[in-house]
């Protein structure tokens, strides 16, 4: 038995690591839109979803079932093969993208196969990830196209036509980046970050600020996202390329979306805010306890909150999870060794929640722009700033080297 | 019969039969698909041969942007089933077997003359970025600099092309 | 050896001298339609003019600099293969000699023409082709190799074409100007036979490596001659062309046609005197073949007898003028027949002083008459136009050799070098003493024909008036070069050095500086000989027209000689006319009407047709054009790969043959 | 490791297709997608030579190739679309009006 598996480790880990990669983001994807709904809700001063189990947080579940089991109606007259190749073509790439990104530094072996958090860890991680992003356009085009209906041609249409733009920029804005780091490694990029080892000072987004904004900008609107999202402008073309789907291949495209959020939002971390690495320097070791004592006022709270709610169900869900909380956070506090393994994790998912609370929140607040400006904005402002951006970097590293 | 050469032919295999389609296809969407097929497999070979630059710039600037315009145009034109007309004899009956002998003579070459070539080195030894932008920057500089001009000249020419006269 | 070279600023540009004249051609050229005559005169003048200042540097330099041969090769013309000719540039004694003549009398001429000239038509353009002229002739004596110097040789010849044709609307001057060119042609024909031959021999055109290996070549025999023989010989023939000597002179007579400074430039002073330049610039050639030596002297001196007894009895003044520069010319080459190129070079420089001044105080003539150029239409202009009579006489003495005056000194000295040289010397003597009694005869007569005796011309017709300063002041300028002109060589007289030929002797050698008492005391006896031949052609002439004269019916001999022997009958007769007669009925009806002109028309009827036939093939269907380039490439292939695979097709594995 | 031929070989067969489909199909943008095709074996053959030969030149090339076909589609597609518009059809066959 253990041989078998040493024998075929380099098969066995990696799949292992899909599956729970996958299983995670699908669960981060589902509370995503709990999330998203709830944060928008109270921007909006609502309640947000507050019936399906204790402040809504088993609503996911419902729409999940609700997906499976709703009926799949065909429209008439659409291309059937590419009417179901859009979906699982959009769904796989954002899936793809996931297994370049490095989610923290450590590398362990299990079975006598070295290994490390990330499913792939190529030498160009970064091109394979804008090859990827590029190759999206063509679910979005074809399942507007497929559909064999005007507002979703036109919103194919868009799509493409924004992705192509948008992606020049977005290609560009990490140039800086790139020509600081001198690799196109994830990993590498972060590590060059961490060189300094003086913490927050040393992450590219001081020196890359434009950068980062015109990446950003850029992604969000890769993503089709808020204030980019033309292609399913339900004000304009109902609801753009999806207008036609339902039930799960609609799901499909749903989880999509928020899974290329979440890329984004790992590249931005990675690109300019350091990746895994802790904001502070590398000698206040005392910051590693950090996530424990972060822990412990948190699970407080929920025992708080869990002990005064009106559903039973909630008056016993909510106080278990807190002091499920509260032991964790002592277990931490027990054995500091382990805090050390969870530093990166920890530092990096809390950048990427981060980002995604920016992304919900722009949705909450910002208006559409109109096809015309968005096309103006990205061609005449947003490239010549990156490219300027690319030049400028490339004129200071010549003068100054690097840091 | 090593990885490399299996992973070579089912690469191969999805790269002929993306040609293949394209011819077959009807509709030009599923041609741009599939010839979208082809390119994703000759990445993979570059990938293979360890071309990784190359490959990754095959995806995203053939993958991503040239069909995509192709895909943009189809849809934009409403493209429909293409009419299979015979308007020129000569293309009809001589076209085919012609053109399989043109790729007969260039097959038969290659396999005469390419014996003499060695095995590609390891993969990724070879070229990395670095060596292939210094190569771009320093030896073939005209020639990068004239096709920046030829871009230029492209997108002018688009420019006047699309545009409607008034 | 190039020694401070900082000091020299002219010499190691030497381009500027003949640069100056042509920008002022090109300036003239171009803008100089719409300007006044003052402009004109200004860019002419002061081209000519800074180029005759830097020639002076450029001397005063040279002198500077110990006299050594300068040579610079500025940039490189044509190279092909192992033949290289390069704009390059010397400057060595002769060279100075003809760039100070060139420059100095082009000057002086140029002044003279803006007073000639004033009222005439295509004022710019005259002063432009002068210019020009200016250019072509520096670029001959400067230059370092044939090439170059054949580019001057032939400018020349173009300058001195257009010029003659000046008045291009009559008829005659037109003709006369083709006629100068066609028979440079001929000459010019050989100069080139000349110059390849040179480079089979030589390898080079380079003056420095020819002269440097002939002067140590083996005598071959090429027919019976050897190589230099013929070589020398078609440089001489191109050199009777340019120098209008036996059977070639024709043209310089009718080149009259041309304005008058035009004639005293080109056809007295400078170009005309290239041939010369030619044959002593290339002694070391000549010295090295007796024969062609021999050849050179024999024509000279014929030429010189010929020119003068055609000369005796011509009415138009300038002719006269015309046929004694074809005599004199036939002097120098006589000099540099026998070896005395010295001498040549001088007699050369004198003449182009007095020459140029007869032909100038000539036109001046001309323009008090009016336009007249008959003799027999003039008498009694001395007392009328004083400074023009008193310079002819200058310039009539200087020609027919009185002492002290240039030309004394200089055809005395060829004369000398003649009765010295071994074969048949004596004869060339006696014929040149024979020119120089004629020379002296038609001169007197011209001079008394023109100012002496009572006025053959109507008073109310044509009002005698003397011409401006800008014509008198080079007159006089001139006279008085003819005068001291030949005092270089004034104290070989009295058994002292002769300048000149020292001056010049770096570059000939001391081939003519045969000293000694014996050729001393010979000498002056013949200078005396010589005076006294020009007295008796004096005294003739004195008897013959200073009284009243009638122009008399011509007969005989005196007819012969007025119509020049016939010659020009007999070139039409036996040259011109068949060669009419061929180029009209062969090569326009048959050669070129037939085979061009049809071959042209076949070429496009055909292509007419084939074009109708093949076009059909233009479906305009993209597809059948697809599989048109793929037959191409068919073929192509076929053609690139056949020799691959000749050897059993199929064998060809993946694997390939290793 | 593979053998450079099959490399080869794949790229002739795919230039053959490429040639084959240029001839036989009849819409103007299927055209251009063949020429692309034809490209894209070149290009392969390009990188095999350049690895099999260990001169990262053939790689250059490739970039080379690739922009030029962006700026081919460019303009050619640029082309199609006014094509279109004025003959009302994509069929190459009926865009025959240039011819004698």
């Amino acid at each position: 038995m253990n041989e078998f598996l040493t024998h075929y480790a380099f098969l066995i880990v990696p799949i292992i690591k899909i599956a729970i990669l996958v299983l995670l983001v699908l669960t981060v994807d589902a509370y995503l839109t709990w999330l998203e709904r709830k944060v928008i809700a109270h921007i909006q001063s609502r309640w947000g979803p507050y019936r399906v189990g204790p402040h809504g947080l088993l609503q996911p579940l419902a729409d999940g079932v609700k997906f499976i089991f709703k009926e799949d109606p065909m429209p008439a007259g659409v291309d059937k093969i590419a009417y179901f190749l859009a979906p699982f073509l959009t769904l796989m790439l954002a899936l793809t993208s996931l297994a370049v990104i490095p989610f923290g530094p450590q590398r362990f072996t299990i079975w006598g196969y070295e290994t490390h958090l990330g499913i792939a860890d190529v030498n160009i991680s970064l091109l394979v990830l804008f090859a990827i992003t590029a190759l999206a356009v063509y679910g979005v085009a074809l399942a507007g196209w497929a559909s064999n209906n005007k507002y979703s041609l036109l919103g194919g249409l868009r799509s493409s036509a924004q992705m192509i733009s948008y992606e020049l920029t977005l290609t560009l804005s990490v140039v800086g980046v790139l020509l600081l780091a001198g690799d196109f490694s994830l990993r590498s990029i972060v590590e060059q970050q961490a060189q300094s080892g003086k913490g927050l000072v040393s992450w590219n987004i001081f020196p890359q600020i434009i950068g980062f904004l015109c990446f950003f900008t850029a992604a969000i609107a890769e993503t089709n996202r808020v204030p980019f999202d033309l292609p399913e402008a339900e004000s304009e073309l109902v609801a753009g390329f999806h207008t036609e789907y339902a039930s799960m291949k609609f799901a499909m495209f749903f989880i999509a979306e928020y899974t290329s959020m979440i890329t984004v939002s790992c590249l931005c971390t990675i690109l300019f805010f350091g990746g895994w690495l802790s904001p502070f320097p590398v000698s206040w070791t005392f910051t590693q306890f950090l996530p424990s004592v972060l822990l412990i006022p948190f699970g407080l709270w929920v025992l708080y909150d869990g002990i005064r709610y009106e559903t039973i169900f909630g008056r016993l869900l909510l106080p278990g999870v807190g002091t499920a909380l509260l032991a964790l956070g002592g277990a931490l506090l027990a054995y500091p060794a382990i805090n050390g393994y969870i530093q990166g994790p920890f530092w990096f998912f809390a950048k990427v929640f981060v980002f995604l609370f920016v992304y919900i929140w722009m949705r909450g607040t910002l208006p559409r722009f109109r096809y015309d400006q968005l096309m103006s904005f990205g061609w005449k402002f947003l490239l010549p700033v990156s490219i300027a951006n690319v030049v400028l970097t490339a004129a200071a590293i010549l003068i100054w080297g690097k840091h | 019969m090593t990885a490399p050469l299996i992973i070579f032919f089912v690469l191969a295999a999805l790269a002929i039969f993306g040609a293949v389609s394209l011819i077959l296809q009807r509709h030009p969407i599923y041609s741009a698909l599939s010839l979208i097929v082809v390119m994703v497999a000759l990445a993979g070979l570059y990938l293979l041969m360890g071309a990784e630059f190359v490959a990754a710039v095959q995806i995203i600037v053939y993958g991503g942007a040239i069909m995509v315009l192709f895909v943009f145009v189809i849809m934009l034109l409403n493209a429909g089933l293409e009419e299979r007309t015979n308007f020129s004899g000569l293309a009809t009956y001589a076209g085919i077997p012609l053109a399989l002998a043109v790729s007969g003579f260039i097959a038969a070459a290659i396999a005469r003359s390419g014996g003499y070539l060695p095995a590609p080195a390891p993969s990724g030894a070879l070229t990395s970025t670095k060596t292939l932008s210094m190569l771009l920057f320093t030896e073939f500089v005209y020639p990068f600099e004239l096709t920046s001009f030829l871009i230029l000249v492209a997108i002018l020419g688009a420019i006047v092309l699309a545009q409607r006269e008034n | 050896m190039p020694i401070h070279e900082h000091l020299r600023p002219i010499l190691e540009y030497l381009w500027i001298i003949p640069l100056l004249p042509l920008l002022g051609s090109a300036v003239n050229g171009l803008l100089g339609a719409k300007w006044p005559n003052k402009t004109v005169n200004a860019v002419a003048l002061g081209s000519t003019g800074l180029s005759f200042a830097c020639a002076l540097e450029a001397v005063r330099e040279f002198m500077a600099g110990g006299q050594a041969p300068f040579r610079k090769e500025f940039f490189d013309w044509i190279i092909a293969g192992n033949f290289r000719a390069g704009f390059d540039l010397q400057l060595d004694q002769l060279t100075v000699v003809m760039v100070l003549v060139v420059t100095g009398v082009g000057f002086l001429i140029h002044i003279y023409a803006t007073g000639y000239m004033a009222h005439e038509g295509g004022y710019y353009r005259f002063f432009s082709y002068l210019n020009l002229f200016m250019f072509f002739m520096l670029i001959l004596v400067l230059a370092a190799n044939f090439v170059l110097l054949f580019v001057g040789w032939e400018g020349v010849g173009l300058c001195s074409y257009l010029l003659i044709g000046f008045y291009f609307l009559k008829k005659s001057a037109a003709d006369a100007g083709k006629k100068a060119f066609i028979v440079n042609r001929i000459g010019d024909f050989g100069f080139m036979l000349g110059m390849f031959l040179l480079f089979r021999a030589f390898g080079s055109l380079d003056f420095q490596t020819v002269f440097a290996k002939a002067a140590t070549w083996q005598p071959d025999t090429v027919g019976q001659f050897g190589t230099l023989t013929i070589a020398c010989l078609l440089l001489f023939m191109g050199a009777t062309g340019k120098s209008a000597q036996l059977p070639l002179y024709v043209w310089l007579p009718d080149a009259m046609e041309g304005p008058t400074p035009v004639s005293a430039l080109i056809h007295a002073a400078t170009m005309v005197t290239a041939g010369v330049y030619v044959v002593a610039r290339s002694h070391v050639l000549f010295t090295h073949s007796p024969s062609a030596m021999y050849v050179v002297a024999i024509v000279g001196c014929a030429t010189a007898i010929f020119a003068a007894t055609i000369g005796l009895v011509q009415s138009d003044i300038k002719k006269v003028l015309a046929y004694s520069t074809v005599s004199q010319l036939g002097y120098m080459f006589l000099a540099c027949g026998v070896g005395a190129f010295g001498a040549g070079i001088f007699h050369l420089m004198t003449h182009s002083f007095f020459k140029a001044l007869l032909f100038l105080a000539a036109g001046s003539v001309i323009h008090a008459m009016g336009g007249e150029q008959d003799m027999w239409h003039m008498g009694g202009l001395a007392s009328k136009i004083k400074v023009t009579f008193w310079c002819m006489l200058f310039g009539t003495i200087a020609i027919t050799g009185f002492i002290p005056f240039a030309g004394f000194f200089s055809k005395d000295a060829i004369l000398f070098a003649a009765y010295q040289s071994e074969n048949s010397g004596k004869a060339f003597y006696a014929v040149g003493l024979l020119a120089a009694i004629l020379t002296s005869f038609y001169m007197f007569r011209l001079v008394w024909l023109t100012f002496g005796g009572e006025k053959r011309y109507d008073e109310h017709h044509v009002h005698v008036h003397e011409s401006p300063g800008s014509m008198t002041v080079p007159l006089m300028i001139l006279a008085l070069l003819s005068l001291v002109g030949g005092w270089f060589a004034a104290p070989a007289l009295w058994g002292g050095p002769n300048y000149f030929a020292e001056f010049l002797s770096p570059v000939f050698g001391n081939a003519e500086l045969v000293g000694g008492e014996a050729a001393h005391s010979l000498e002056l006896t013949l200078s005396i000989v010589a005076v006294l031949a020009a007295g008796i052609g004096l005294i003739v002439a004195w008897r013959m027209y200073s009284s009243k004269v009638v122009r008399g019916t011509s007969t005989g001999l005196h007819k012969i000689l007025y119509n020049k022997y016939y010659v020009d009958e007999l070139y039409q007769a036996t040259i011109v006319g068949p060669l009419v007669w061929l180029s009209r009925n062969v090569f326009w009806k048959v050669v070129d009407v037939g085979m061009i002109d049809g071959s042209v028309n076949g070429i496009a009827h055909g292509t007419e047709a084939v074009g109708d036939t093949v076009r059909h093939a233009q479906s305009g269907n993209v597809r059948s054009y697809a599989v048109w380039v793929i037959i191409g490439a068919i073929v192509i292939l076929a053609i690139i790969f056949w020799p691959l695979w000749r050897p059993a097709f199929f064998v060809a594995t993946s694997g390939g043959v290793r | 490791m593979v053998p450079t031929n099959y490399y080869l070989i794949l790229s002739a067969i795919l230039f053959g297709l490429g040639i084959v489909a240029f001839v036989f199909k009849r819409n103007i943008i299927t055209l251009f997608m063949a020429i692309e095709l034809m490209l894209n074996a070149v290009n392969l053959a390009f990188v095999a030579f350049s690895q099999s030969l260990g001169k990262p030149d053939g790689e250059v090339f490739v970039l080379f190739v690739i922009v030029v076909a962006a700026a081919e589609a460019a303009v050619g597609l640029g082309i199609v679309i006014l094509t279109a518009r004025n003959r009302h059809s994509l069929n190459v066959e009926r865009v025959d009006l240039l011819k004698l």
